[in-house]
């Protein structure tokens, strides 16, 4: 791996060089709240920041995308799928947990059936991402699932902040590329420097959570999930913006003339996440949704996709929930269970 | 569940309609809409043949919902829906397009937007028609008997008229005595008839009536049910009697206004209403030699707009009563406008003057006043005619007050379910078309209960709400138009705002399979639907009008808009 | 006062009287409460109370009705405008809810704080009221924030129906006074003034970015709904996808529905994790229904709601 | 897309929802007809039993959906043929006028209006009125932005 340095007055420039060829796309703050969305200009970002309140997911698994649209004039029909991207697109600001959580969606849309437009979206779009800050957020905790903050696996180029300056990991061809489009900005690192310039580790609270899964699978009856449902509200924040929740609902929206299918996020938080058609509802209670959620996440989703814990410790649904549910509240009366998944 | 196969007849109305909207077109364009599988044209679909083509065409091509594009539903909306349930379809999935009125009428010299307005009008009506539901009309049975609240002239009129028709009547007087306000008063204008006269057999007649039951010294305490079925419950000295009715009249009359505070009432023995006048001197007694009358006292004024109508008459009775009583008295009547109507009350008014009535009119800018310190001894009143203060001395002043709603109408409003106005009197259904019914079924008013009425107005309205409450009690069996609302109880969560938003207390919270839920009582329930827009969560809804039936329709004609249709 | 809290719980649940008590605990993060429910005397020492203790709780009494017993709930003065209404709307019996009043001094808005910091409020560990002011602790350092800096918007206006019948009350519950110079409906008429071409375009702005997660609708103590009128299936209202027009909708219709329901308790602002200013939207018909029909909803047991009921002089611009 | 340009031509004709009463104003409307008095031809009318049955709901969900604007039209104050109906009415019209116009709706694009059975004449000029306020007004809201759906269809 290759390892430069940037300083931070002449990162705008590098990235706006970026956006002359790509879409650049980066934490950008609006009313408020700091959102990844296509910028124009690097001016535009927040790069200091400490997650986005949406995941990046978004970027690749919309909130709402098209998937085709309809027309009917009289006898003819036509028809338009989704149109692939205008442009190759950058991403920069990235934080570890969020690339994971790609990592993980990566097993749902691109193995066994592969869905063509997270992949495109994903084949075409490189990652700068920017290790974290310290002391990181409270509410982090990935390292409890033996994610490091500060690794570039899985971007193209991770950013790391040393003060007046940014190191610069080039992991890939693809950063490269992008760090040769004003190849110039860079330097190599001195000897001292690659010695002195260190970012400071990031410190969180870790658990240890190999138990966890283990205890979960004799967890089906267990009280806890009546408890959870007390303080839940039954709306769907933790799973809108969390990293790896990836359910959708599609919707035919129009007439028999014109119409369009959509396919948006949807939230197995809902009471009517699981309704049938015949009016049979097999998760009725916030209990069971409560249940249902927590083994998707750390039973479920690893044995159907043989990974870890669905889960990436970005913090954001422990922050966002309105009824102050803490996943790592409920891992850890997971873990102090006695006996459970012996 | 069978396919939805709507047929579609579009009528030309000779050349009402079709002389303006191209009518072939429409009925192209009503065959590529969703569902509809059979569309024709008919040069009148409301005549034999229109008919009988509606009738053959679900017979033969299965058409399970029908859309007549014509003219307004107000007139021929039952033909059509009686051709539908002979051709053995439910009436109520028949739907009106208004085609004529609405369209070829109105936009006479634009042939080409009237046309494309027909068809988004018959899209719309399309698109409620697949929604529509059959339904089954609501019928109970009426049980024969009537009960008349208020024994007066105007409820004892009422009840002989439904007795003589062989109803048993239950009639209520909360006094003693059958014969109402009039009880007070000597002589009745223009006839100047001895009050008791008129009273005295119509009251032996009640009583003697073998289908009347009369309930003196009683009220009414509650009443539930509906057309058809209430239950009553009358208390009488403490006991309590339950009667079950099938129609109720309201005679509860009026009171006269006792001004306190007006022209020193109240604080002077010597100033008395017209009522306690004639009270005082009924009985004999001396008649004083000298007297104001006052009229308007405590009548269209800011507080009271309404005029007494009848108390000018009052009034005129009163002063030729003295006048010929005594040709040297001396009568003032002091008034702002004299209501003298018809014929009879104008002569009546004549004479009075003949007779030497004085009439002076009276600025309700400057009014009289009484004056005097233990009694009132004299007038003071700027003569608007002389245009100057005059002082009148009196013996005694004598105030003409309008009639006033009963305090206690809102206890009885509330039991029966029936309006009141602004000032208190019941509140008839409509002013001109329904005056003598309420909007609840079953219900009628007559008398001064409604609003100041003398003695002929109290007995015409009296037959009249007697006739009203016969025909159901007659026909045997009401029926309800099945455009009533409908609760959902598995999905109503009991906020109650239908119960207050419904005009006709038809809505109650109840315990039922589903918990306290709303319950839609449809004997009560006229369709105005006035709950099911108050319902947050859509769980009551209007037969015929379901938010799935309206939004249909909103949804189809937005659906213009996007240019897929035409 | 967090003491005598902790005292009158033991009491409730040593004798019975509830199943279980819905109050506040402190959260992992320092900087916030959150909802908590005790149902054992040993976990009563984790009920706190102080300035964090914004959230209404009333909502969670609704899962009394499935309980034989009655549940406990400690109500700031606030709060019981959503339980008058619930008991008005025959959402609960007032019997199945054992209500302790606690004196309120005002309680902070987190977004607020954070600004008056400028720092994030994950770094602030403690905050304590001191009268005028709040003791805030971030870090080492602890400073006095000035309490109109950073209450929550309905402190401001705080009032309460004072005569509600509170079981048990933890000291005088009175309205909280504060001297600022903040209108009734400062924010409302701030908007009310622009161009209404530039209402359009903020509102939409807002509509536009959100996600509909419904959290607003979950939170309010008024969506106790059964079914409501956006999950219906027949008919369909809303079309799943959050696009622009579908939000106008699901945020308007929603500001229908709590006209005169709305008691201004702030939970839907606080909660939308996409910062819309909901406040300003709920703040608009509560000032209409007052303006308009001078009523205020949760203030008194026995009033008709505004929209089903009427006075004959209403005023009537459609003649 | 005949919907949006009259028959000349281009213009913006906009497309205007009616509610009317079936006892005052639908029959109102059908006076206006049978005394042929002429108005645009912008307007839909669906009846209702009472304007009372209008819900907001549906006046909010017409304009989302692009209509150009909604008019309810109802009995006279005090002549309701089910006595209180348009009182509600009255109420919901006040306060969803304000609200509308809160998030930027032009309030001509919500009316209320009373029109008797006899008042023909006034149900053909508030047709007319209604129709020139809002054409002058323009769309709603931008074609391309109404989704081609039909909301009771689901």
């Amino acid at each position: 791996m290759d390892r430069k340095k940037i300083s931070k007055s002449d990162l705008g420039q590098w990235l706006d060089k970026i956006a002359e060829e790509y879409e650049l796309i980066g934490p950008a703050e609006e009313d408020e709240v700091v959102q990844f969305r296509p910028v124009k200009s690097s001016s535009e970002l927040t790069l200091d920041y400490a997650n986005s309140l949406l995941p990046p997911k978004s970027l690749f698994f919309p909130p709402v995308e098209e998937l085709f649209s309809y027309q009917k004039r009289g006898e003819e029909i036509k028809l338009e799928q989704t149109k692939p991207l205008e442009k190759d697109r950058v991403v920069v600001g990235i934080r570890k947990c969020d690339v994971e959580s790609l990592l993980l969606l990566d097993k749902v849309f691109c193995e066994d059936l592969v869905d063509a437009a997270y992949k495109e979206r994903r084949d075409r779009t490189a990652l700068i991402g920017l290790a974290c800050p310290t002391p990181p957020r409270a509410a982090c905790f990935c390292t409890s699932f033996d994610i490091d903050p500060l690794s570039p696996e899985g971007t193209d180029i991770l950013l790391r902040d040393v003060g007046e300056a940014y190191l610069v990991d080039v992991a890939t061809e693809k950063g490269q590329e992008l760090v040769g489009l004003a190849g110039k900005l860079f330097s190599k690192l001195t000897k001292k420097e690659a010695e002195e310039l260190q970012p400071p580790p990031v410190d969180m609270p870790k658990m240890d959570l190999s138990e966890l899964g283990e205890k979960l699978e004799g967890m089906w009856e267990d009280p806890l999930w009546d408890k959870l449902s007390l303080p839940c509200l039954g709306c769907g924040i933790c799973t809108y913006v969390c990293p790896t929740c990836h359910c959708f609902d599609i919707a035919d929206v129009g007439s028999t003339s014109d119409g369009v299918r959509y396919r948006c996020w949807d939230s197995c938080m809902y009471k009517d996440f699981a309704l049938m058609t015949s009016g049979v509802n097999p998760r009725a209670t916030k209990a069971e949704r409560a249940r249902n959620r927590y083994f998707h996440k750390f039973s479920t989703f690893p044995s159907r996709y043989g990974t870890g814990y669905a889960c990436v410790g970005c913090g954001r649904c422990l922050v966002h929930c309105p009824g102050g549910v803490e996943i790592t509240e409920v891992m850890q009366e997971i873990l102090a269970k006695e006996g459970a998944g012996e | 569940m069978p396919k939805t196969r709507v047929g579609v007849f579009v009528c030309h109305c000779g050349n009402n309609i079709g002389g303006v909207v191209r009518v072939p077109d429409v009925v192209e364009y009503a065959r590529t809409l969703p569902n509809v599988t059979y569309a024709e044209d008919n040069l009148y679909t409301c005549s034999e043949e229109g008919l009988s083509s509606i009738k053959d065409q679900i017979a033969k091509e299965g058409l399970n919902r029908i859309v007549v594009a014509s003219c307004t539903p107000r007139t021929h909306e039952p033909l059509f829906k009686k051709a539908c349930e002979e051709a053995g379809l439910n009436k109520y999935l028949f739907e009106f397009v208004n085609i004529r009125e609405h369209c070829s009428w109105v936009h006479m010299h634009d042939p080409a937007m009237a046309t494309q307005k027909a068809k988004e009008l018959v899209r719309m009506g399309v698109a409620k028609a697949v929604h529509l539901e059959p339904q089954e009309e609501f019928e109970s049975d009426v049980f024969p008997a009537a009960l008349v609240i208020g024994g007066g002239v105007a409820g004892m009129s009422a009840a002989l008229a439904l007795a003589n028709q062989g109803i048993q009547v239950h009639l209520v007087e909360r006094e003693q005595e059958l014969g109402g306000l009039i009880r007070g008063v000597q002589t009745l204008f223009p006839t100047e008839q001895d009050t008791d006269e008129l009273l005295r057999p119509l009251a032996e007649r009640v009583k003697a009536h073998p289908q009347i039951s009369v309930f003196l010294g009683s009220e009414v305490e509650s009443v539930s049910g509906f057309i058809g079925d209430f239950d009553v419950s009358v208390r009488t000295d403490g006991e309590v009697e339950g009667l079950r009715v099938g129609t109720i009249v309201v005679a509860t009359g009026a009171e006269e206004l006792k001004p306190v505070g007006l022209y020193r009432y109240g604080e002077l023995p010597n100033v008395v209403t017209q009522l306690e006048f004639e009270e005082q001197f009924k009985s004999g007694g001396d008649v004083p030699r000298s007297v104001a009358i006052i009229n308007c006292v405590g009548a269209r004024i800011p507080q009271r707009t309404y005029c007494g109508r009848f108390c000018c008459a009052t009034a005129i009775k009163n002063a030729i009563w003295m006048m010929e009583r005594d040709p040297e008295a001396r009568v003032y009547v002091l008034h702002r406008d004299v209501m003298a109507y018809g014929v009879e009350i104008e002569e009546f008014y004549q004479r009075a003057m003949e007779l030497g009535v004085r009439f002076l009119r009276y600025d309700v800018e400057s009014p009289p006043e009484v004056l005097g310190e233990d009694r009132a001894k004299a007038v003071k009143v700027q003569h608007q005619l002389m245009g100057k203060e005059v002082t009148l001395p009196v013996d005694m002043v004598v105030l003409t007050t309008p009639l006033v709603a009963r305090d206690d109408n809102g206890k009885l409003s509330k039991m029966l379910k029936v309006p009141l106005g602004s000032e208190g009197f019941f509140l008839e259904a409509h002013l001109k078309l329904r005056p003598i019914e309420f909007s609840t079924d079953g219900v009628y008013v007559c008398g001064a209960a409604r609003y100041p009425s003398n003695i002929p107005e109290s007995v015409s309205q009296a037959y009249a709400a007697a006739a009203k409450a016969s025909i159901p009690i007659r026909e045997g069996l009401v029926r309800v138009e099945a455009i009533t609302a409908v609760c959902d109880e598995r999905t109503c969560s009991a906020c109650g705002n239908c119960v207050e938003a419904c005009p006709f207390g038809a809505v109650e919270l109840q315990q039922g399979r589903f918990g306290r839920t709303a319950y839609v009582n449809t004997a009560l329930c006229k369709g105005c639907g006035c709950c099911v827009a108050a319902c947050p969560s859509g769980a009551m809804q209007q037969r015929g009008f379901s938010d799935r039936q309206v939004l249909s329709m909103i949804g189809a004609l937005a659906e213009v808009m996007t240019g897929g249709v035409e | 006062m967090q003491d005598k809290l902790q005292e009158v719980v033991r009491k409730l649940l040593a004798e019975g009287a509830v199943e279980y008590f819905i109050g506040y605990c402190q959260s992992s993060q320092p900087h916030r409460a959150v909802p908590c429910f005790v149902s054992d005397e040993s976990e009563v020492e984790k009920l706190v109370w102080g300035p964090l203790c914004g959230q209404n709780l009333s909502k969670y009494v609704l899962r009394a009705n499935e309980l034989e017993g009655k549940v406990g709930i400690l109500l700031k003065g606030c709060d019981t405008r959503a339980i008058v209404e619930l008991i008005k709307q025959h959402q609960i019996e007032r019997d199945k809810i054992v209500a302790i009043g606690v004196p309120c001094q005002g309680q902070v808005d987190g977004r607020k704080l954070e600004k008056a910091l400028g720092v994030s409020l994950e770094q602030v560990t403690n905050v304590e009221d001191a009268g005028d002011g709040f003791l805030v602790t971030v870090g080492e350092e602890t400073k006095k924030v000035p309490k109109e800096e950073v209450l929550l918007d309905k402190c401001f206006r705080c009032k309460h129906p004072y005569a509600f019948p509170y079981d048990v009350t933890l000291g005088e519950v009175v309205p909280f006074t504060i001297e600022a110079d903040v209108g009734e409906y400062a924010a409302v008429e701030e908007l009310e003034a622009l161009p209404i071409e530039e209402r359009r375009a903020f509102w939409r702005k807002q509509f536009e970015r959100c996600i509909r997660c419904n959290a607003c609708r979950e939170a309010c103590y008024a969506c106790y709904c059964k079914e409501c009128l956006f999950d219906r299936k027949m008919p369909r209202w809303l079309a799943a996808p959050p696009l622009l027009s579908e939000n106008e909708m699901y945020h308007l219709i929603r500001a229908v529905h709590l006209a005169g329901r709305c008691i201004d308790c702030g939970e839907c602002q606080r909660v939308c994790p996409v910062n819309i200013p909901l406040g300003s939207l709920y703040r608009k018909i509560q000032k209409d229904v007052a303006e308009l029909f001078d009523y205020e909803a949760g203030m008194e047991m026995d009033t008709v709601p505004p929209l089903v009921n009427f006075e004959l002089d209403d005023q009537d611009p459609f003649l | 897309m005949v919907s949006s340009s009259d028959s000349l031509g281009n213009g913006f004709e906009p497309k205007i929802l009616v509610f009317a009463c079936n006892w005052c104003s639908y029959a109102g409307a059908d006076l206006a007809g049978v005394s042929r008095l002429q108005m645009p031809p912008n307007c839909r009318v669906v009846r209702v039993m009472c304007s009372a049955r209008v819900r907001p709901e549906f006046v909010i969900t017409a304009l989302s959906k692009g209509l150009d604007g909604v008019l309810v039209l109802g009995c006279h104050p005090g002549d309701c043929h089910y006595s209180e109906g348009n009182y509600f009415t009255r109420r919901r019209g006040l306060l969803l006028r304000k609200l509308l116009e809160y998030v930027g709706i032009e309030p001509e694009r919500f009316q209320v209006r009373w029109v008797s059975a006899s008042e023909g004449a006034k149900f053909a000029e508030t047709v007319e009125r209604v129709t020139e306020q809002i054409r002058a007004l323009g769309p709603n809201r931008p074609r391309s932005e109404v989704l081609p759906t039909e909301p009771g269809d689901k």
